[in-house]
């Protein structure tokens, strides 16, 4: 199962720290780092779980934090040996160089969003591939070939597969054999009480196409949402045990 | 709907089908009104562009109406195509040329079948620059003609040989696996909805 | 020259440049007439085309003037299957091109560096549509690739010029923004809870 498609819907960890530090309404200049930290290495948690590539930079960021961490529960009495006031000038916060990160990375976030809104205001218009002029070519002009490179090329090959891509719907969609996520759930259901109510996560995934899989992770997370069935796991990365609830 | 939207939203049809052209069951089904209803409407965007401050004008061939330039302003389309910085080939050529340089030896209808629309007219382009030649015929009936580059393409690209050619973006893939992730999210929206009900 | 003709071969040529779209100077050059003279032409050529009863409308990107169809009529276009529609861009890409835009020219490690993860994927992308571009090399070892946007880029947002790109913003006061993403780790996550009981 490798969902790493934009499942996890992070732009890296600096996008999934800034998304911590809304949720939890926390001043970004002030970041309670023991909250934040416990809340981002349980997201990478998760998405271990989900069996997910975890990028090396969250790995990264999460030693990082962790680093802050310590420094900031560093023993308070030394301090006391400074002047108050020296210390409040000299002493460097150690969220300093996060923060500065985190408020630059924020700015071109907001870029992009902007430019989301320009493209898809850009979107309603239409225009028109530029006429073939090639019969106003006088006859000596036609056998050159002039100001057309590579790259030029390389667009219009670029051009012609998102052409395709756009015909494509029409004619894929309807063959498509759509299973609906209550007949998946009761499916599963139903294997499970074939043996005796308990089976490995992985088991349940066995028909390999990827409509099956998604519909079927989705009918799972359904299922523990309403109670039907539980989840439960010894150790980080051994096998996951689906147990069916009473009902 | 309103007579000028309608004039309107015909006018812009004509403008986006290009040198395909449109015909008339097609403009009648994207404004959602009766064939008939339409001539009076094409009639007056016809008599419109026959002004003499009108650049183009509609015609119609094999039932398909599209914009073409003026002759009499042809003297005009030619100094264009002489203007530094204008490019020799037409957007329909450099598509061509790219599909047979990345598949050759690919035939005409395998071309069209990428491209989605006729390719006659690229192809003798690109044969009267020497870009493109025949290498040989396709087995099986009809024995069509199989297309590929020449050396003159090579020259023209400053490449040593079609080894050399720029390997394709990945996302040209890319696309594909976007599909599949918005098959992920919609189904998941669903199971959502279905939640809520 | 009549200005009748004038203002003929402008909108003819308008057409013919489609989306590549023409600059003044070639406009001027072709009719063989000085460019400042063009002003009045184009203007009224622009005002003919704003009545609601006209399609396109002219617009100036990257400084070429060009036809688009009208925003408000776009529901009728998107029925004609064959008009492809803009391809959108991923948020990868979307913030590689924001900082690139902000900052060329700029090298790949210091956009990583902005975004905390790798970037390669996006850049290739976002070359391959033409978005950006090799601009030069950075001075000092490794010479790395600067990167910088293209008149594509502009094309792609609608814009005049990198002028009209809206001032980065200092201080952001962030709504509560409501991502699918959320959704589904507060699913997952609610599920893991419900397990630990």
């Amino acid at each position: 199962m490798q969902y790493s498609v934009k499942l996890d819907g992070f732009e890296g960890p600096l996008d999934l720290l800034l998304h911590l530090i809304q949720t939890y309404e926390v001043d970004i200049y002030d970041i309670p780092v023991a909250i934040i930290t416990e809340q981002y290495l349980q997201y990478i948690h998760t998405m271990k779980e989900l069996k997910l590539d975890v990028a090396s930079e969250y790995l990264v960021m999460a030693a990082t934090l962790l680093a802050i961490k310590s420094k900031m529960l560093l023993p308070k009495h030394e301090e006391e040996l400074f002047d108050h006031q020296m210390e409040l000038e000299m002493e460097e916060d150690p969220r300093d160089e996060l923060v500065r990160r985190l408020v630059e990375y924020r700015k071109y976030k907001h870029a992009a969003d902007e430019l989301k809104e320009r493209e898809s205001a850009r979107s309603l218009i239409y225009t028109r591939q530029p006429a073939d002029l090639s019969p106003f070519e006088k006859e000596e002009k036609e056998k050159q070939v002039t100001n057309v490179t590579l790259y030029d090329m390389l667009q219009a090959m670029q051009r012609v597969f998102q052409e395709k891509v756009a015909r494509a719907p029409k004619q894929t969609t309807i063959e498509r054999q759509e299973i609906p996520i209550e007949t998946r759930m009761e499916q599963i259901k139903n294997s499970l009480l074939s043996v005796g109510g308990r089976k490995k996560f992985t088991e349940l995934f066995e028909k390999g196409t990827k409509e099956h899989v998604v519909v079927t992770f989705l009918a799972i997370l359904e299922l523990m949402k309403v109670k039907s069935i539980n989840c439960e796991q010894k150790d980080h990365f051994s096998e996951i045990y689906i147990t069916m609830l009473e009902e | 709907m309103e007579r000028n939207e309608i004039k309107a939203v015909i006018e812009g049809l004509l403008f986006v089908s290009g040198d395909e052209g449109i015909d008339r069951k097609q403009i009648a089904q994207v404004l959602e009104i009766d064939v008939k209803e339409l001539d009076p409407f094409i009639d007056e965007l016809k008599k419109s562009y026959e002004a003499s401050d009108r650049g183009m004008s509609i015609v119609e061939y094999a039932g398909s109406l599209q914009f073409v330039t003026k002759p009499e302003h042809a003297v005009f389309y030619e100094r264009l195509v002489e203007t530094p910085g204008h490019s020799t080939l037409s957007q329909a050529a450099l598509e061509t040329l790219a599909i047979i340089a990345y598949k050759q030896p690919i035939t005409r209808s395998e071309i069209e079948e990428v491209r989605g629309v006729k390719t006659e007219k690229p192809l003798q382009t690109l044969s009267a620059k020497g870009l493109v030649k025949e290498v040989g015929r396709a087995e099986g009936t009809g024995r069509a003609i199989l297309y590929g580059t020449t050396k003159a393409f090579l020259e023209h690209f400053g490449l040593q040989s079609l080894k050399e050619l720029p390997p394709l973006p990945e996302n040209i893939q890319e696309e594909s696996v976007e599909q599949e992730a918005d098959l992920f999210f919609s189904k998941f929206q669903e199971s959502l909805t279905v939640e809520d009900q």
